[in-house]
């Protein structure tokens, strides 16, 4: 019995992938193989399109323990003490269910990070929803957030930060990226890949449904009209079972049973069998009859492209199965040994005594297909933009109208609906430039934070993506914490089209050559292609995810301002860079215009600079300057403490609007005592690094001299109430 | 007019509580349960009194609010 | 001091308490919610977190537990009970503490730093506090929206059960300060004979400066006699 | 032997979801809306084929655990 065209087709092959299949398999393939070759083939598991570009990134360094190819990037960060990240994509699924879909993506990417034997510590995540005027928006944005929070509060892992941004690209086609953080013991990280021959293979966790069935090709594939139909494909997370498996797996952690662990995620049964056996060059041999079903009358097929969630596949050494089964009992979860590791370097499923499928292993990994998709050279943006009107505008009520806009708005709303505190290690919660996340019970913490930049990797991809990347680091530098390696969510459009391939190779190029420069390595991640509606792209939105160390708690920087009297200095050279900014876009509207550029050398220096002086304790506060510019970030300074400001009006450059709302790279502001005035200086003129006094704080007034002036509670009402106005909370 | 409506989980659609509270029953000594499965319920006044159009009311109501179509599905019943 | 902190399936501020007592010398077990019978202790600590997932009404199912009627009897005899968040919840289940918590009126997880006011510091649990002081704790929770009906309130006033109330910065009682609907903006209650609290703001989550403020530090020392 | 529990909060006791719900529905625009209270909904199976033992258990089910009789009263009805 072959499958015909049409199954070929309804699985997301093309016909010459079904060719090459046959000729692998030597054989026309049942339909239960045709499930199987579609799940691993597809875009989401082979990574077809993206490959031969990731294998471009710099991905080693002396602190990077294990890069992409595992569950999870693995950096030590000294003593014993490894952290263990990765960020992944969960957009079709969210856009489809938003509750369920956000639940589920943290829940996937808790499981990535436990699987490697570190004990969750942080969640973050990066949201981006269509306009707030669309009619979706309010209602994806609301079940998003509270399945985000719905699922880490429950399981009790922090959720520390992230970002939410609005943009009229996304309208159709949400992005739901979620980042987990572990830590573990150096000398004990798990991996997946299988070892020695005739090992139980063991199936832990949730039983089996109907859940998801075919997710992995769902999110492979873009959305039409029909995409209603796609619906019970759907996964329901129950957070109060992976709480318990994440107890249960890192108990049997303690010794020495496992040889190999892999979370079931996208494409489930098959693929984690796959991975683990394809690693370890072997082959495995399951019984189905033995999989643990929530439904009668599962049929194999069902069993294997089940996206259940919330099971863990275990390669167990011999004797330990009657211990480890103590420990998951213990937990109430399923342990059941459904196969064994075999010498045949294939995949063998039998059921009802009949052996249903028998691929090897090779054809379904090494040999997925690889494309090296035509891209067209993007043409960035050369031309800046000229605004007739510019300088009619008040800059006090620019300033308001970017402080009460939705992309700039105090994000509270969201936060209050995450335990950020829970686990009582996190020393700094959203709404800084970092998450600073203590290690438990030791001295040190480690800063994580989250960028992305749609707009600027629209107007220029490779520019674009080293301007994230550098993002990244500032904000990690800002709070006083040594950069140390990134993880990346790539969500692009359909890599099909030429300009969309464009897109992702040369951010890639900006990401590569940023990473490169800065020592900044990339140890995992994930890519998420055909983010596109009725064929319209989003923007290239690159996700970058940071980890650094703050080796001594002491030394701890947060954007608050601490005393009157004491100056702010800025870092870096302003030129006064408008087009694509905040302020161009919230006053007139225009998107436009080159981004800012990135000068890799003063970005490194200025960093490493600002980072010297805060190890000298003569920082006491320090924020980095992005959207908004200058005075944005000072006004977001003043929020958080509550005290004002007396800003200097710039010495050289005459546009004021220019001055306080360009977007220039590589800028932080730091607030220094006057006492430290000549010593901070110093140390930067040695350091060739360009700076200017800008402010000096005072209390309650948020000032420019005959410019503008504030009261702090007055900057906090505008920044406050948007959410409030469009959830109708009064 | 008063209405009850009920809104369960499709079928096949994971029952988080409604497994652990069939767990928790045979827990506590209760035999022969074979299943639970947990929903919704809600009691609608609505004031109307033409039937068919108070029930038409009900019903955007479920579709519009009370019940998450992807995952649910409701049963309208007019209150004994 | 000797103090047992209850895990159930589901906790998650298990270790958070533990660190808090530890840090002030009890001498702390956890007692795993199968077990049978309870250590010797002065102290018995019902965690936050979601035990059961909060499947059903949160604390129903971790009131069923084995270990839950040997907690019940200590609390009856008179033993120091403690129950934070879900512990809240769980003594309410169980009966140990009269009335419901319901869903938050705003129907959103709340968790934010918020402040109560301390009623009544004559009691084994705030007498390290001045009467009236603003506290500054944590709330995280779903439900924890405090009702009862009106008889059993006036006993609660009236007996100086309520020892915690919302209340905003500067300590005045009112709508705006109260984050979840509880009525009188109640944050904590006692039984009759004042052994048994349950509380909703998270003392354990406020006993480290570093991480925030330590004003939820007296209360355990409060019990250290 | 299969049935339906409804679950409700008694009457005295405040409804903060049907509140909540009711204001929402009107929001976004349904009229002549009075009340919505919300309650639980329970599907129970039970392998017992005398009908009045199984309600007996369903009875002992809801007593147990389902219901908090305090502040919620319940209601069990044979499936069709
Ligand atoms: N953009 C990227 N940069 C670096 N590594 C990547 C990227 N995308 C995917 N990877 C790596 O490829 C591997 C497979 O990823 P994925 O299929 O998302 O894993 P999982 O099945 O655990 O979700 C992982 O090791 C991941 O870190
Ligand atoms: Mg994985």
């Amino acid at each position: 019995m072959s499958v015909t065209n049409d199954q070929i087709k309804l699985h997301g092959l093309k016909l010459e992938e079904y060719k090459k299949i046959k000729d692998l398999l030597g054989r026309e393939s049942n339909l239960l193989e045709l499930g199987i070759f579609s799940a691993m083939w597809n875009e989401h598991c082979s990574y077809k399109s993206s490959r031969i570009h990731l294998k471009k990134l710099p991905t080693k360094n002396e602190i990077v323990i294990q890069g992409p190819g595992e569950n999870a990037g693995v950096i030590d960060i000294g003593d014993d003490d490894a952290i263990v990240f990765k960020i992944e994509s969960h957009n079709h699924p969210s856009f489809i269910e938003p509750y369920q879909g956000a639940a589920t993506g943290v829940g996937g990417i808790l499981r990535d990070v436990f699987t490697m034997g570190a004990r969750p510590i942080a969640l973050m995540n990066s949201i981006h929803f269509g306009s707030p005027e669309n009619s979706k928006t309010q209602n994806l944005l609301n079940g998003v957030v509270s399945g985000i929070g719905g699922y880490g509060n429950s399981v009790g892992i922090p959720t520390v930060g992230g970002e939410i941004k609005f943009n009229s690209t996304y309208n159709e086609n949400i992005l739901v990226n979620a980042m987990a953080i572990g830590h573990a013991n150096k000398n004990k990280i798990f991996y997946s890949k299988a070892k020695g021959i005739n090992k139980s293979v063991v199936y832990v966790g949730s039983k089996t449904g109907r859940d998801g069935i075919h997710g992995a090709t769902m999110a492979s594939a873009e959305f039409d009209e029909n995409s209603d139909e796609k619906k019970p494909t759907v996964q329901v997370g129950d957070p109060f079972t992976e709480k318990l498996l994440l107890e249960a797996c890192l108990e049997l952690m303690k010794d020495n049973s496992i040889i190999s662990i892999q979370d079931m995620g996208a494409a489930g049964l098959t693929s984690s069998s796959v991975e683990m056996a394809s690693k370890g060059k072997l082959g495995i041999e399951l019984d189905l009859n033995k999989v643990p079903c929530r439904e009668k009358n599962m049929t194999p097929y069902e069993m294997m492209l089940s996206e259940s969630q919330e099971r863990m596949l275990l390669i167990l050494e011999d004797d330990k199965e009657k211990e480890a089964k103590k420990i998951f009992d213990k937990w109430d979860l399923d342990f059941v040994v459904i196969g064994k590791t075999t010498d045949t370097n294939r995949l063998i499923l039998n059921y009802d005594n009949k052996k249903v499928a028998d691929i090897p292993i090779k054809a379904l990994a090494d040999k997925a297909p690889v494309y090296d998709r035509s891209w067209s050279k993007s043409k960035p943006i050369k031309n800046k933009v000229k605004v007739k009107d510019l300088k009619k505008i008040k800059i006090e009520d620019a300033l308001i109208k970017i402080l009460s806009s939705p992309n700039h708005s105090n994000k509270n709303w969201i936060t209050d609906q995450y335990d950020q505190i829970v686990m009582c290690d996190t020393i700094q919660k959203s709404g800084g430039d970092s998450a600073v996340i203590r290690i438990h019970k030791k001295d040190k913490a480690i800063a994580v934070s989250v960028d992305s930049s749609a707009n600027y990797c629209k107007a220029d991809p490779k520019v674009g993506g080293k301007q994230i990347v550098c993002e990244n680091w500032r904000n990690l530098i800002s709070v006083g914490a040594k950069p140390l390696a990134i993880t990346n969510c790539l969500n692009f459009g359909n890599p099909e089209k030429k300009e969309v391939m464009g897109e992702f190779v040369e951010c890639l190029e900006g990401i590569k050559e940023a990473c490169e420069f800065l020592n900044y390595p990339i140890v995992s991640g994930n890519v998420s292609f055909y983010n596109e509606t009725n064929s319209k792209s989003i923007y290239p939105t690159p996700v970058i995810g940071g980890v650094g160390v703050i080796e001594n708690l002491k030394k701890v920087i947060d954007i608050n301002t601490k005393k009157t009297g004491n100056l702010i200095l800025i870092i870096g050279k302003t030129i006064g860079h408008l087009d694509q900014s905040a302020f161009l876009q919230e006053n007139f509207s225009i998107f436009d215009g080159p981004p800012p550029e990135i000068n890799l050398t003063n970005e490194k220096n200025n960093g490493l600079a600002v980072l010297k002086l805060i190890k000298d304790n003569l920082v006491q506060s320090a924020h980095d300057i992005s959207s908004g510019g200058i005075l944005v970030s000072l006004a977001e300074m003043s929020m958080f403490s509550g005290l004002g400001l007396k800003i200097f009006k710039p010495k050289k450059l005459t546009n004021h609007i220019e001055y306080f709302f360009g977007e220039d790279q590589g800028r932080y502001l730091i607030e220094i005592s006057p006492n430290n005035k000549s010593k901070v200086e110093n140390i930067l003129k040695k350091n060739n690094v360009f700076f200017d006094h800008v402010a000096e704080v005072q209390n309650d007034t948020f000032e420019i001299e005959k410019v503008l002036n504030l009261k702090i509670k007055d900057l906090h009402f505008y920044n406050n109430q948007w959410y409030k106005k469009y959830n109708g909370i009064n | 007019m008063k209405f009850e409506v009920t809104v369960t989980l499709k079928k096949d659609v994971l029952d988080p509580q409604g497994k652990v509270v069939s767990q928790t029953l045979k827990n506590i000594g209760i035999k022969n349960l074979t299943q639970v499965r947990q929903g919704k319920y809600f009691e609608i006044d609505v004031d109307e009194k033409d039937s068919s159009k108070a029930i038409d009311q009900v019903k955007e109501m479920c579709e519009k609010l009370l019940v998450n179509q992807i995952i649910e599905d409701f049963k309208i019943k007019k209150a004994g | 001091m000797k103090s047992s902190v209850i895990v159930f399936p589901g906790s998650n501020c298990d270790r958070d308490i533990a660190i808090a007592l530890e840090k002030l010398q009890f001498k702390n077990s956890m007692v795993w919610h199968k077990e049978t019978e309870l250590p010797k202790s002065d102290l018995i600590v019902l965690p936050g977190g979601f035990s059961y997932g909060d499947y059903l009404r949160s604390g129903a199912i971790a009131a069923k537990s084995n270990i839950l009627s040997e907690v019940v009897d200590a609390g009856k005899k008179g033993a120091l009970v403690l129950g934070i968040c879900n512990g809240f919840q769980i003594l309410i289940e169980c009966g140990l503490l009269k009335g419901a918590l319901l869903r938050n009126s705003g129907l959103k997880f709340i968790s934010k730093d918020i402040f109560v006011k301390v009623i009544s510091n004559k009691n084994k649990f705030f007498n390290k506090y001045q009467s009236e002081e603003v506290l500054k704790l944590n709330i995280a929770h779903n439900e924890g929206n405090y009702f009862t009906n009106k008889e059993h309130l006036k006993e609660l006033e009236d007996n100086d059960l309520i020892p915690i109330k919302y209340c905003n910065e500067k300590g005045e009682i009112d709508s705006n300060s109260n984050p979840n609907g509880s009525i009188n903006n109640i944050a904590g209650i006692f039984n009759n004979n004042k052994n048994i609290l349950g509380m909703m703001p998270h003392p354990e989550r406020m006993s480290d400066k570093l991480l925030s403020s330590e004003d939820g530090l007296p209360l355990f020392l409060s019990l250290i006699n």
